[in-house]
């Protein structure tokens, strides 16, 4: 009677998951194969560095999102938690000009929690009206850009462990321990239990106000880091930097088959969503082209993705 | 070229002696931008007797046109269009004309409608001027990238680009490689197109970038990758990090000035005028030198705001 | 109009539920589908409303074989259905529920609404439900009033066939009876009313023949004369069962509870009772009488605003010992797409850690344990999402989160709705052992026979206050209706 | 036992409309007492035209969030009807030319239709994917800005009918229209019907993906028309304009009071979200509020505005 069920359920994360590996290991092969740069170590590490940001954002993207919100204001986040680092650093030693910018976003992850959390107000604006408060004040803060001359300020954004640039194995740690949390400690299963019933998460005394906050200061920790990590890359801090970034961060997630509702995502397939969304970007560069034709090929292959990850759902 | 003119002050409009100049930025979030916002306060500051009014449509160009409707409600007496990455807003034009008040562009010309005054640089000199420093620098030849700043409806920069074209295309040893995606004017876009670039084109030999800020993210990624010694760089607008870097004799050579300081300062001074009742110049090209180690010095401004 | 499902066989994916279904109904006839949980009662209705294709078998429509592709052709030939699952789009009112798809329009095609509302009131009257007003919003609406909607609904047009999926889960008292009476007008009219409940009483009450489904398969056609509610329970749990309720037990020590003066503006006034450790007291009252606000408020779910004994907050509530299973194990009782074991587990995740960390393996543990303890099926269900289990099954994980808290005061607010008489035997005797264990435990109940049968003491509520407080032992169904509607001598 | 429940849902919808009224009366009343400025004539006409695009959009998606989906890529569109009637103007009559524009945003939002509604893809991804894509149409279109000869061409965005701009009574028309839709027609109510309950609205015999695709095609036609309205306020069309215009649309109907799960939102209160946007703007400006400060109190007087909103609708 019921030993279907079974597998239907096995069925379908497994499923997903392999269709899904088998999207991106069939997207590297078409790469590897016509494109005599794809598998050069400058390139390979280009797709590691490049994958830093949108990586870290979505890692934040997810938890919120698994809590059935949103955070539209992490991109703005990366700009002043960067601008803020570059200034502090001429005063401070680097490691707590960066711990402050890391800090910076904690507090605004912070407020924007408080506000849905326990002022109950809708995320998407909450957080909208955050990304142009967050932009205003990166502006106010520095209307130009900041330059710090301490070489050392470019370390962190630069240096390398072996083949493997070290902000890629931070951000691969972070997505490391991001998945222990959610899966393995109580806090973290609170979060996936309250995007899927917060009603029921609550009548099990689990305060839920004070973890969908913690969801929101992860999300502002996770685009803290993320802007740190490109000012220093960058070598110069701008206002201007991160429009639009929270896009690619949420397109990673539903990618990787995460539901906006919430209580529906993980962090490996998260993960495979930026590896996909990177790897395109790659890709069309490697082929040369033309900029606004990778725009309209970008949209629509990432339709096609989703197509075949919905697909592969179904019949799973 | 017309220079500042300090002439004396014509009665304004309200007859008080004083004047209020609209602003209309079209998007002030950039250091050009912003700077050239801050020259004209500036330089009317200087002035004494003028007061601003500063609008910013934020990218949206219905709003900017709004705002110059709002500036007109406010009865200024002449309106400073600082259009940034807009091309033209022609009906926006036709409403300042039909209030009767002078417009005065700087740094973009727009490409249709009636304006008073332009003042702004040449980009296409700007490139060519960039393209024969290069050239001068490769006697061996070599591959130039070209970074450009997007989108694709950019005039600014396509016509740097095609001056840099202009010079280089004509040198058979030189091979020009253009990134096909763009950098947006800004030092992380620079970055990114810089690696991928890198990743394509290993051993280029100099790189063109269609602004300073992308410039400045390409010069790090050269180093990332070691490259320093390779590639040397060729920007506009005389950023002041620019201006440090040539200064310093590092890989990056050369800009083409375009100083959001000086046009600002023009372009206020160029609306003062009009309103005296002087005759002024339609369009007026601010010169860009060329700026290397040699003269950086005197362009670094400590008070400037760009 | 007569209708005849003959070898229907249904699948879903690799896996058939529906073994071949051959059925009868006649005009003017109430014919009663009982079966266990997950036996395929559902599935047959969802096949006859055309809301789902069946893989194989015929439909005959008066001899005639058609073929329905849509809840529109059903609903062409007259075929009504009213759902398991409430339906009612709680942010639309009354009427538009009601009229859904069928709006009046005058000319122009707008919608009529003066005519929409009036046509809406009649089909309330129509259907006996003159209560409910068309003008409100559907959400506000409490669950059994939502569910009349959904059957005046189901009453709109020419109906040949009327399909109820267990009406009477959420209903009680004289809602129940309005439905009843419905129900006898309407086969008088000649129309085909196929039942399907979990109420044994009502099926032999309201039947003309009832059938009985088993997993997939119709394994019996009978009539009410010629049969008994516990020869219908075996034939669907396919063993005997010997008794319902269990005996009673020892009397009850320590007070583990104590609620005195307890109010929620617009909810219940002046509610005051203890619970003992040992003691089983059922609370009954109509719907809507403020049981379920007055538990939640006791587990601290929503604050008091006067009186003594209830919690600030759940959490605080659980810390001493208390556990709430809800009435609506949907909305607040389980987190449908997670696992059963994180189900299970959600109560206890903090006290079961090791460093920062959840106790996997402990858990797990803990989970399967009680998984076999009170037998819920299927057996090897830990990593299945809860949404898949049936209905029962569902309650029974509900329960096991609870007792995995291990607590010491029992709330259980209608445990056995929409739950088959098995595994409802199974829930009795699981709350008995518990009592005997020395919890004390409330049993909010619309089921008088239950509430009867399976508590020591009977807490009666009308219109938000305590109307009654009576031993069960001595009390009787009619004395406990009459406290709960205000007609007690 | 029904007293108390009846008729709540006329009351709430009056307690918020009151509360939302009072808000606004209550800024427009600042801006009169605060600044000279406000009340003439020229700043009136000037927020009248203001509102036109974030209005039209915000009717669009409205629809669209009614269903429970969203749609991003409604920027993307204003950009590509413009340019494309810009692009049509030398060749065809100038009101032939203005409905291909609107054409092609019914086109569009008829592809974004059919994706979230037939193939069951996730509104936002779907939306997202076709900004993308779209964006890259508008430059294949023309890299160029187009900027037409024909004066005509300036009509539609400048023409006024006494004291009221024609672009703004296109707007106020196509909310009328719009509300009659949404609360008088079978379509319109299924609409709404959907974002409560979709199988529900399958039983009912009504047919879901039809109508979702609907609403798409809706904002998709709203885009397209507030394209060739900008278009020719401008007086150019550039394949770059319209950037982030989803934001406002969104935070108005946000504002409005509408719930991005789908089934609760109004035209009369998204109108009164795009009144709100427009008059801190216009506030904003008429004080001289640097630009970057402006971002900065505008993302916080949206937040005091919805906590205003949702005090009054938990009281109400
Ligand atoms: N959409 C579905 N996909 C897979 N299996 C399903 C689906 N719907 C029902 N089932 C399975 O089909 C079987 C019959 O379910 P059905 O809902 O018809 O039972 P039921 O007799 O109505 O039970 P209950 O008394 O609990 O309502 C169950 O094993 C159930 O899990
Ligand atoms: N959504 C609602 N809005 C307003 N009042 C409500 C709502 N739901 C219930 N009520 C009112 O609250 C009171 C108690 O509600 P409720 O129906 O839950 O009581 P109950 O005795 O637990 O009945 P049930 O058996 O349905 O759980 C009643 O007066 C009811 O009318
Ligand atoms: O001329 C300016 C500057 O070069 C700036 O860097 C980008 O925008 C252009 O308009
Ligand atoms: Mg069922
Ligand atoms: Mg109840």
């Amino acid at each position: 009677m019921t030993g279907h069920i079974a597998r239907i359920r096995n069925g379908r994360d497994i499923f997903v998951t392999a269709a899904f590996v088998s999207l991106i290991v069939l997207l590297v092969a078409v790469a590897a194969l016509t494109s005599d740069t794809f598998l050069t170590q400058t390139n390979l590490t280009n797709l590691l560095k490049q994958m830093v940001t949108t990586g870290l954002l979505a890692f934040g993207m997810l938890v919120v999102i698994l809590t059935g919100g949103i955070d539209l204001s992490v991109g703005s986040i990366v700009a002043f938690s960067g601008i803020l680092t570059a200034g502090l650093v001429t005063g401070l030693p680097i490691p707590v000009a960066m711990l402050a910018g890391v800090l910076s976003g904690v507090g605004f992850g912070l407020i924007n929690g408080v506000l849905v959390s326990r002022f109950g107000l809708a995320a998407f604006v909450v957080t909208l009206a955050s990304l142009t408060t967050i932009r205003g004040l990166a502006f106010v803060y520095s209307e130009v850009p900041i330059a710090p001359e301490d070489p050392a300020f470019f370390t962190l954004g630069s240096a390398m462990a072996g083949p493997i640039p070290v902000s890629t194995l931070i951000m691969l740690a972070v997505f490391a321990a991001g998945g222990v949390f959610l899966t393995r400690t109580p806090a973290g299963r609170s979060i996936v239990a309250i995007g899927g019933n917060a009603e029921t998460v609550r009548l099990a005394g689990i305060n839920v106000p004070r973890h969908v906050t913690l969801a929101y200061t992860i999300s502002g920790a996770c685009a803290g880091l993320a802007g740190v990590i490109l000012a220093s890359r960058v070598g110069i801090a701008q206002p201007s930097v991160g429009v639009a970034f929270e896009l690619d961060a949420i397109a990673a997630c539903v990618i990787g088959g995460a539901s906006l509702a919430g209580g529906r995502g993980s962090t490996r397939a998260t993960f495979g969503g930026v590896l996909v969304l990177v790897l395109i970007n790659n890709l069309l560069n490697l082929y040369g082209v033309q900029s606004f034709w990778q725009q309209v090929l970008k949209g629509l292959i990432i339709i096609a993705v989703i197509l075949v990850q919905r697909t592969n759902r179904v019949r799973g | 070229s017309s220079g500042p003119d300090p002439a004396a002050p014509a009665a304004s409009a309200s007859g008080d002696g004083k004047y209020t100049i609209g602003v209309a930025n079209f998007m002030l979030g950039g250091p050009y931008f912003s700077g050239m916002d801050k020259a004209i306060a500036a330089q009317a500051q200087k002035k004494g007797n003028v007061e601003i009014i500063s609008t910013d449509a934020n990218g949206d160009a219905a709003k900017l046109a709004s705002n110059v409707e709002d500036l007109l409600s406010k009865n200024v007496d002449a309106v400073i269009i600082s259009g940034g990455p807009l091309e033209s807003a022609p009906a926006v034009l036709n409403s300042i004309k039909a209030a009767g008040k002078p417009v005065v562009l700087v740094d973009r010309k727009f490409q249709t409608g009636e304006y008073t005054s332009w003042i702004g640089p040449d980009n296409e000199a700007i490139g060519r001027q960039n393209g024969e420093f290069l050239a001068e620098k490769l006697p061996d030849g070599g591959k130039v990238g070209i970074i450009k700043g997007g989108p694709a409806d950019n005039t600014i920069g396509s016509a740097r680009t095609n001056g840099v074209k202009s010079v280089l295309s004509a040198k058979s040893n030189i091979t020009l490689v253009e990134a096909p995606d763009f950098g947006n004017w800004g030092s992380d876009g620079g970055l990114t197109v810089m690696e991928s670039l890198l990743a394509t084109n290993g051993d280029l030999k100099a790189v063109f970038c269609e602004n300073d800020a992308m410039c400045l993210g390409a010069q790090r990624a050269i180093a990332d990758a070691g490259k320093t010694d390779q590639i040397i760089i060729a920007g506009v607008d005389g950023q002041a990090e620019a201006l440090k870097a040539i200064m310093d004799g590092t890989n990056y050579l050369v800009t083409g000035l375009n100083d959001a300081d000086i046009i600002g300062a023009m372009g206020l001074d160029r609306a003062v005028e009009i309103l005296g009742g002087a005759q002024v110049e339609k369009d007026t090209v601010v010169p860009s030198p060329r700026v290397t180690k040699e003269n950086a010095k005197q362009f670094m401004n400590p008070d400037g705001s760009f | 109009m007569s209708l005849e499902l003959r070898g229907v066989r249904q699948s879903y994916g690799d896996v058939e539920v529906l073994h071949g279904v051959d059925l009868t109904g006649r005009p003017g006839e109430v014919l009663a589908v009982v079966g266990a949980n997950g036996a395929g009662k559902s599935t047959l209705i969802r096949i006859l409303a055309g809301a789902q294709r069946m893989t194989s078998g015929e439909l005959r429509i008066d001899g005639e074989r058609v073929d329905l592709r849509s809840p529109h052709d059903a609903h062409a030939r007259g075929i009504r259905t009213v759902y398991q699952e409430l339906s009612i789009v709680g942010g639309l009112s009354v009427t538009e529920n009601l009229l859904m798809g069928a709006f009046p329009r005058r000319r122009g095609g707008l919608i009529d609404w003066p005519e929409a509302h009036r046509r809406a009131r009649e089909l309330l009257d129509g259907a006996g439900f003159g209560a409910i007003d068309p003008r409100v919003l559907a959400g506000r609406l409490s669950v059994a009033r939502q569910q009349m909607v959904e059957i005046a609904k189901a009453l709109a047009g020419e109906v040949k066939v009327l399909v109820l999926d267990e009406p009477s889960a959420v209903l009680a008292g004289s809602d129940l009876e309005s439905l009843f009476a419905l129900i006898r007008r309407l086969r008088e009219r000649g129309v085909l009313v196929v039942y399907v409940s979990h109420r044994l009483a009502e099926v032999m009450e309201l039947a003309d023949s009832i059938v009985v489904i088993k997993d997939g398969l119709i394994i019996a056609t009978t009539e009410p004369a010629k049969t008994s509610e516990s020869e219908l329970i075996g034939l669907m749990a396919g063993r005997r069962l010997e008794q319902i309720y269990p005996a009673r037990r020892e009397p009850p020590a320590e007070t583990r509870l104590e609620i005195s003066g307890l109010s929620r503006r617009g909810e219940f006034e002046d509610i005051s009772f203890e619970l003992r450790a040992g003691e089983i007291v059922g609370l009954f009252g109509l719907v809507g009488s403020g049981r379920s606000e007055m538990a939640r408020c006791v587990f601290g779910a929503e604050p008091a605003t006067k009186g003594n004994g209830a919690y600030r907050s759940p959490a605080e509530a659980i810390a001493a010992g208390l556990a709430l299973v809800t009435e609506d194990r949907k909305r607040s009782g389980l987190i449908l797409g997670m696992t059963v074991l994180d189900n299970i587990a959600l109560a206890t995740m903090r006290e079961n850690r090791r460093g920062p960390l959840i106790d996997a393996a402990g858990r797990k543990r803990r989970v399967t344990e009680m998984i076999d303890r009170l037998s819920i099926q299927p057996g090897r269900c830990a990593t299945m999402p809860v949404g898949s289990l049936s209905g029962g099954n569902q309650q029974k994980a509900v329960l096991a989160k609870w007792l995995l808290a291990g607590p010491r005061v029992l709330i259980l607010d209608e445990p056995t709705r929409g739950v088959d008489m098995a595994t409802r035997v199974d829930i009795y005797r699981m709350v008995d052992d518990l009592a005997r264990q020395g919890l004390a435990v409330l049993l909010i109940s619309s089921d008088l026979t239950e509430v009867l049968g399976a508590t020591d003491r009977v807490l009666v509520m009308r219109e938000g206050r305590l109307a009654g407080d009576l031993r069960s032992e001595t009390t009787t169904e009619d004395e406990i209706l009459a406290h709960a509607i205000g007609q007690a001598a």
